[in-house]
């Protein structure tokens, strides 16, 4: 039964783990395993795919390298559970995606992080929903990657949660009353938070004066944006948009002697740790988003301090987002098992594992602190449920707004 | 036929020219009258005038550079003319592409061999009878029996046509590995598939020796009379010249400097200053 | 207005550089170089390790960057077109894209995926303010004025070199026909080596001043700029050396004007459909010699 | 001999399964004109290609005054003092007709250039007229002369000249001839290669006469002149 | 006679060769089939049946403008993006209208995408098919990209009223409710409902090699190839050069096109970015990598180029430079002269000798 043969329906096909569900099928697993000590036990194959390789490999490459150092402390933390993971290159392609995904289910993988970006994780989810395997993308914000596809979770904000959640901070602090907007055009990502965005702030009477795009052939010089934004006096420009043009329209708009207030979305986070970045660019900035790699809580020092020694460099947010996947998965099978007398993965299908996951993920008793946001929740179409953080930077560092 | 080309007795045409006597109950083939052409400040052809009877052989001659292979892409619209009138079996050519002017009637080769490379020669004289072979795309992709039918009369054809200069055996060779003799046969055949009425030959014998060139000469001679087209000719080579064009132009600085039967060219003072020279070596 | 073309100059001089390196090599080695573009990138690496890293001061930096692309060229052309010499063009432009796949995924494992913010190594020259009291100054940055001012002078001394040198016009014949240059006594091979070696000598200046100017580098920072060069190159008629400095400025110049008069979002086709309209009326491009096919 | 200049002994060339040159053997000495006629086909550009380093030979030794030039690149060779007119001319279309003559000399001092250049602009007036059209738009004939003059451009030890007579009108023909009787008083040695055999044989101190990529006849130019099976074969009835 | 003989034999070279293309095709899928039956077609290779069927039509189809034509195309992706998302568009408008059969919606979308991509064919054609050599390259690559940039900017719904199109924004479609959004910008076609088989596509290559090799076996055929060849001379022999240069690069647009659709209805999202210069190149290196013209080994080069970055998986980080040193190591080897030399001399151990010249 798979979701996407019932386009158009706004509801899951398959309202997913009502409490009912959760013992049926906690018993019959509880039973397989015959233990009854609540302990997770076994080898769990986890695959990853993402861009390691062509123009978007710097996010799937953080997050493979935050996944690890999660895999790392999972696996030296639960003796006797391990978790086996597969990283796989697609180039940020829907084809090469679906390849990878399919050497993963040669493997025999039993959950999947990913994918990475948007576009492939659409492809992907729809195969791995028909094929009943278990998706957690840390980073694919767009609607599509969930819409009827129960089996596919968001560990990042949605594109349409972080388009109108922008305006609302926007509007709610009164931060400018003339906005101009400048994202990229044949992104999905940014276009699908630019969309929301702007019908938010028509909601909330925030005056848009300027939208303006580029493309990847066209995104090194941004004058022609920044000054129409200058021209129509706006006094905020919104930037839903990865950090490497991002860090372009800062010092071009410095030297053109432009200051508004930057506001960025989670794409922003990793502005800060550009090997060489003159900082004081970005002074001011602001950006919503759920990690700050500065941040001082105990989770964060871990997951930073091991990055930084195993990598030499601080992680940006999909390395968090990778790190907290792991995580989740992990959190929630240890759920299953302490509430179910026990749980071997060895062996166990992919499409048992799913209806776990989604069992769990979906329990209202189930949330998870990570570094990307504490108390993390799931609603039945696959969003995450956490709080925004709104940080401004301030002399070179993150400061929570 | 004569076979002395100085037996030829000439009779004028309306036009600017002469043709030969056994040709005046026919149009000429081709007329050309003021003909010119300037390449930026040179002018390369300038009141050029011909007229070729429908079987004559003629001949085209002068110092090098002196604009006789701008007279063949004139006359084949390879260059648009700068001033001047080319009449094709009747037809003013004015505003015809080569394309065109192939398909009214006018074929030749080239100085520098122009042959399709990678194809055999057969397959290059069938680019030749391209326009007498009767399907149409729909035809060959679905290969209904017209296209085999059709394809098989061109394979007769490109034989015999190959057989003038004894080259069917050759038919399979791709044509960039023959040797630069052959070549310049074959594009012979080619222009002469395409079937003309006129045939310009530019300088067929270069590369040919006394031998090789002889036989041609009677191949040229051949081609006439079985296929009763004209012929107009470029060449160096003085025996094949004088050997076989009925009637001869000589060319110098791109103009006319003096027309007539072999006999009248060899013995005219202005030719042998500026092109013949002194006649020692025959 | 003043605003938009003065960025739009910008844009085109860094086109500009890069397309000079692009026509050098297809005018005389006769191949679409698309592996230049990344040669450019690696220039951007190397001047930012011997700055940032090594603590090089500038010259010695671009210096150093300059000579590793001399060498980065020299021994791709070796290893990689010259066993194809007489191969088909085709044959050795996709081998050109192998040699651009291979340097992109070189500098992924060297460097990692993550950008780079290029220092300006160009800023000895200050910036110019035009009308500084005014609401609107406009700023002509110290890349520009240098990336342009490099572009000239390059211009100047490659169409010195070709036309008027002996080796620029041995260059000009081993294009055409190496059988005949050999016939000379032209090393024929030593020809298109120097010729790698000045394209690739003259990619590493690009690269510097393409990250001066836009300062983020990352192993595919070369691929587009490189696109869009050799298009400014065929605008500008390619083979043609002032034919890309015009293009590349042109090019620029469209550029900003169709994104700041037309649409941000359909620049792109505006640029390509400009250029189509251009080889339509100019099928040579701008400065592009038509080729006089005698017959 | 010791005294050959040039001598091909055994020599094959193939293009890729063809057969072209099946084991031809003969030399040049020094201050020689030595013909090599032949059909169509017969191998007489092949051979001269082969000497020139521009074609490699399977087997077989090529030596110029005692050197060998077997897997030689063909631009050392050039500098050993040889020189090539080759068949279609091959002149730089995209040169001027200056630069293709300076491109001659590319292997002599900058210095002897312009006399050479005056030499060739005195035996082929319109080259001088035409010195800056590029080559490409020139007449067949204003080529051949090009490529002639080009190659005297480098004052070669040894001259071979592939049909250097080809398409030039017959008061150029005789010209060519005497700029070949020139070259040889003056002491270059020459390796011809003609279709006009009769011009050719009555220049030639010796000739060799291919027949598909074999040498099947050889004697002095008059020995060859009169020989009933040349006769017959090369130059005509 | 013996001649006639001779060349009659070589006609039936030719044929022979169509059948040999034929052949491969038709044993690549039983095998596959039959492998698939027994369970032991593992899903990496099973996920790029589709695929590869959509390349090699690619690489046929662009064989004939490169090497039949003799034209350099850098925007040949350009083509499979208007049947992809032509034949995308349609089959959703279908699927919305209570047409659920995905045969007749593949098939459907083929044609259109097919004439679609052959009305681009056309408008391309006229500026570009006046150009030469690198001139004609760079416009098709303009052309790739506009076809891009535009598809950037397009959406596209279906509803009750019939298809909805907009060049701004969603909201601009004027849809009622109950409509479905086909094409989403830059987000491209999400919620494909995927129609595409293997058989299908294996249909797909057998058509166009039939077509393809037909074309070239014709006077048509030869008279592109006489363009190729000497394009002056051809002019003189009567070919009118516009037109037939018009006819391969309008067929080899058809056919890229009805690729198009097959590619795009087999995932369940497609971006315009998919179908950019990277695709296009791609498709090149089949082409050049095949042999330039030849037929079989586009087909080859096609099958195995795309499971190549497959296979290289376990190398991991290094697979991308892998696959650069392959693709580099392997032109220079097909283009080796002493290899291809080889390989020549050992085709002639099989091959009666014949066609030759010097040989009495
Ligand atoms: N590039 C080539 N590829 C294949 N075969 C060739 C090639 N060039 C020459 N041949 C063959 O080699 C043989 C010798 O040719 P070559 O050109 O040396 O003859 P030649 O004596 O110079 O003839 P010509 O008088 O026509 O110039 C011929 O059979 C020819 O077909
Ligand atoms: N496209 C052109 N541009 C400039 N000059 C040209 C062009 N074509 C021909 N010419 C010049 O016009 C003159 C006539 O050339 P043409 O080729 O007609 O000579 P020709 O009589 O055929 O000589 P040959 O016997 O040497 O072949 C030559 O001086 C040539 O340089
Ligand atoms: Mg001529
Ligand atoms: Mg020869």
């Amino acid at each position: 039964t798979s979701g996407n043969d019932t386009a158009g329906t706004e509801n899951k096909p398959e309202p997913a783990a009502t409490t009912e569900t959760t013992t049926d099928a906690g018993t019959e697993t509880a039973d397989a395993a015959t233990e009854g000590d609540g302990v997770l036990t076994g080898t769990l194959k986890v695959g990853m795919i993402g861009p390691l390789t062509g123009g978007a490999a710097l996010y799937g490459n953080a997050v493979d390298n935050g996944v690890k150092i999660a895999v790392d402390e999972i696996n030296a933390e639960a003796g006797s559970f391990q978790m086996d993971y597969n990283p796989q290159d697609d180039e940020h392609d829907a084809e090469k995606s679906v390849n990878a995904y399919n050497q993963l289910k040669d493997w025999g993988v039993q959950a999947i992080i990913g994918t990475v970006t948007t576009t492939p994780c659409i492809a992907v989810s729809a195969e791995a929903n028909s094929d009943r395997i278990f998706m957690l993308t840390p980073s694919a914000s767009a609607a599509d990657v969930t819409a009827n596809k129960d089996q596919t979770y968001q560990l990042c904000f949605s594109d349409p949660n972080q388009g109108s959640a922008s305006a609302q901070y926007i509007s709610e602090n009164s931060l400018a009353t003339k906005v101009a907007i400048i994202y990229k055009n044949d992104d999905a990502y940014s276009t699908g938070i630019y969309q929301t965005f702007k019908t938010k702030a028509a909601e909330l009477g925030l005056d848009v004066v300027s939208e303006t795009t580029f493309m990847d052939g066209s995104d090194t010089d941004f004058t022609v944006q920044l000054t129409a934004a200058k021209d129509a006096g706006a006094d905020l420009v919104f930037l839903p948009m990865y950090y490497t043009p991002a860090s372009l329209i800062l010092s071009q708009a410095n030297a053109m002697g432009y200051a508004p207030t930057f506001f960025g979305v989670d794409g922003m986070d990793g502005i800060l740790g550009i090997e060489g970045f003159d900082t004081s660019l970005a002074e001011g900035v602001i950006l919503l988003t759920p990690f700050a790699a500065d941040a001082t809580d105990d989770l964060t020092v871990n997951f930073v301090s091991k990055f930084e020694a195993a990598y030499g460099e601080t992680p940006i947010q999909f390395a968090a987002d990778g790190y907290d996947c792991a995580k989740v998965i992990y959190a929630a099978l240890k759920f299953y098992a302490e509430n179910n007398g026990g749980l071997n993965v060895d062996g166990m299908s992919a499409s048992d594992l799913c209806d776990i996951l989604i069992q769990v993920l979906s329990n209202p008793a189930f949330s998870v602190d990570g570094v990307t946001g504490e108390q993390m929740q799931w609603s039945a179409n696959g969003e995450v449920n956490k709080a925004p953080k709104g940080m401004v930077i301030q002399n070179g560092v993150y400061v929570g707004l | 036929m004569s076979s002395n080309p100085n037996d030829t007795k000439y009779v004028a045409v309306p036009g600017p020219g002469m043709i030969p006597e056994r040709d005046k109950d026919k149009r000429p083939v081709l007329e050309a009258s003021h003909l010119g052409i300037d390449f930026g400040g040179l002018t390369a052809v300038d009141e050029f005038n011909i007229a070729i009877g429908a079987t004559e052989i003629g001949g085209l001659i002068g110092p090098n550079g002196a604009g006789k292979t701008t007279v063949f892409n004139l006359l084949t619209k390879v260059y648009q003319p700068t001033r001047g009138v080319i009449m094709l079996d009747g037809k003013d050519t004015h505003g015809m592409n080569t394309t065109q002017a192939n398909q009214a009637g006018i074929a030749r080769t080239f100085q520098n061999i122009r042959l399709f490379d990678k194809l055999t020669v057969e397959e290059n004289v069938k680019i030749g009878l391209h326009s007498s072979i009767g399907y149409h795309l729909p035809s060959a992709v679905l290969r209904l029996p017209r296209y085999w039918r059709e394809e098989k009369k061109a394979h007769e054809r490109a034989l015999e046509l190959l057989d003038i200069f004894d080259m069917a055996d050759m038919a399979d060779v791709r044509s960039s590995s023959l040797p630069y003799g052959a070549q310049r046969r074959l594009e012979i055949v080619r222009a002469l598939a395409t079937g003309p009425k006129i045939l310009l030959l530019d300088e067929p014998a270069a590369g040919m020796n006394p031998s090789e060139t002889e036989e041609l000469m009677n191949n040229i001679r051949k081609i006439r009379d079985t296929f009763n087209i004209a012929v107009l000719l470029i060449e160096h080579d003085m025996n094949l010249v004088m050997g076989i064009c009925e009637n001869i132009i000589v060319l110098n600085f791109g103009k006319i400097i003096a027309k007539g039967n072999p006999k009248t060219i060899q013995n005219d003072p202005k030719v042998i200053e500026a092109y013949l020279g002194s006649q020692d070596g025959e | 207005m003043l605003n938009y073309l003065i960025s739009g100059i910008s844009l085109g001089s860094v086109y500009a550089i890069i397309a000079l390196g692009y026509t050098m090599v297809y005018g005389i080695a006769k191949m679409l170089n698309f592996a230049h573009g990344d040669i450019i990138m690696v220039g951007g690496y190397a001047a930012f390790c011997a700055g940032t890293y090594l603590g090089w001061p500038v010259p010695l930096a671009i210096l150093f960057s300059m000579m590793i692309c001399t060498i980065l060229g020299i021994v791709i052309e070796k290893l990689a077109y010259k066993p194809l010499r007489n191969a088909t063009s085709l044959a050795v432009l996709i081998t050109a894209i192998g040699v651009s796949y291979l340097l992109q995924n070189l500098a992924l494992l060297i460097w990692t995926s993550n950008p780079k913010a290029f220092p300006n190594m160009v800023n000895f020259i200050p910036s110019i303010v035009l009308g500084k009291n005014s609401d609107n100054p406009i700023t002509i940055s110290s890349a520009t004025i240098v990336t342009i001012a490099a572009s000239i002078i390059i211009m100047v001394a490659l169409t010195l070199f070709t036309g008027k040198t002996k080796m620029g016009k041995a260059m000009r014949a081993v294009s055409e026909d190496k059988g005949a240059a050999q016939l000379m006594g032209i090393n024929v091979n030593a020809t298109i080596s120097v010729t790698f070696a000045i394209g690739s000598g003259l990619a590493a200046i690009a690269g510097v001043l393409l990250c001066s100017a836009y300062p983020t580098l990352m192993p595919t920072t070369g691929s587009m700029p490189g696109i869009k060069a050799f298009t400014a190159a065929v605008l500008g008629g390619i083979g043609s050396i002032p034919g890309a400095m015009l293009g590349g400025i042109l090019l620029g110049i469209l550029e900003k004007f169709a994104q700041a008069y037309i649409s941000t979002q359909l620049s792109d086709a505006i640029v390509f459909a400009a250029l189509i309209v251009v080889l339509l009326v100019k099928p040579t491009g701008l400065l592009g010699k038509k080729m006089t096919e005698k017959v | 001999m010791s005294d050959s200049l040039l001598k091909v002994e055994d020599l094959n060339v193939y293009y890729g399964s063809i057969h072209a040159i099946k084991g031809i053997s003969f030399e040049v000495n020094e201050g020689e004109i030595v013909t090599l006629i032949g059909a169509n086909g017969a191998g007489k550009s092949t051979s001269l290609n082969t000497i020139a380093g521009l074609l490699k030979p399977r087997t077989g030794k090529i030596t110029f005054c005692g050197k060998n030039l077997v897997g030689v690149h063909a631009h050392r060779i050039i500098r050993e003092g040889m020189a090539l007119c080759p068949e279609g001319r091959r002149v730089f279309l995209q040169l001027s007709v200056k630069e293709n003559l300076e491109m001659g000399a590319y292997t002599r001092p900058d210095s002897e250039i312009a006399d050479s250049l005056d030499m060739v602009y005195g035996l082929f007036p319109r080259l001088k007229e035409r010195y800056k059209q590029v080559a490409g738009t020139l007449s067949g004939g204003e080529q051949q002369m090009l490529a002639m003059g080009r190659a005297l451009m480098s004052k070669p030890r040894l001259m071979m000249l592939d049909e250097p007579s080809m398409g030039l009108a017959p008061i150029l023909v005789d010209q060519i001839f005497d700029i070949i009787k020139n070259l040889h008083a003056a002491g270059t040695t020459i390796l011809l290669v003609e279709q006009n055999a009769r011009k050719a044989l009555g220049v030639a101190d010796r000739a060799y006469v291919l027949e598909t990529g074999r040498i099947v006849n050889s004697g002095t130019g008059a020995e060859l002149l009169n020989d009933d099976s040349v006769k017959r074969a090369y130059l005509g009835g | 006679m013996g001649n006639k003989i001779k060349i009659l034999g070589k006609t039936n070279k030719n044929s022979l060769m169509g059948f040999i293309n034929y052949g491969i095709i038709i044993l690549f899928f039983v095998v596959i089939t039959i492998v698939k039956q027994a369970g032991a077609l593992t899903n990496a290779l099973s996920g790029q049946l589709i695929p590869i069927c959509a390349y090699i039509v690619m690489a046929l189809s662009l064989n004939l403008v490169v090497g039949i034509s003799g034209e350099l195309s850098l925007g040949h992706a350009g083509f499979m993006s208007v049947g992809a998302f032509s034949g995308v568009i349609v089959s959703g408008a279908m699927n919305y209208g209570g047409v659920t059969n995905g045969a007749i919606r593949l098939i459907v979308a083929m044609i259109v995408g097919a004439i679609l991509a052959g009305i681009a064919g056309v408008v391309i054609g006229i500026p570009v098919l006046r150009l030469r050599g690198d001139y004609l390259a760079i416009v098709t690559l303009a052309f790739g990209e506009i076809i891009k940039n535009v598809l950037n900017c397009l959406y596209v719904g279906v509803d009750k009223a019939g298809l909805h199109f907009s060049v701004t924004d969603e909201a601009h479609m004027d849809m009622s409710a109950e409509g479905v959004t086909l094409v989403r910008g830059p987000m491209g076609a999400v919620g494909v409902v995927k129609a595409s088989t293997f058989l299908a596509g294996i249909i797909l290559i057998l058509l166009t090699l039939f077509v393809i090799q037909n074309l070239v076996n014709s006077r048509t055929g030869r008279a592109i190839m006489a363009i190729r060849d000497n394009r002056i001379a051809a002019e003189a022999t009567g070919i009118n050069v516009t037109k037939y240069k018009m006819i391969a690069f309008v067929t080899s647009a058809v056919i890229a096109g009805s690729a198009g659709a097959l590619y795009g209805l087999n995932f369940s999202t497609i971006v315009p970015k998919k179908f950019d210069f990277n695709t296009s190149i791609l498709i090149l290196v089949f082409v050049v990598l095949g042999g330039i013209g030849n037929l079989t080994g586009s087909i080859i080069a096609a099958a195995l180029l795309t499971v190549l970055p497959e296979i290289f998986r376990p190398f991991q980080d290094y697979r991308m430079l892998v696959y650069a040193i392959v693709l580099i190591l392997v032109m220079i080897a097909t283009n080796n002269e002493r290899l291809r030399a080889f390989w020549k001399r050992i085709g002639h151990i099989f091959r009666k000798k014949g066609g030759e010249l010097n040989e009495q």
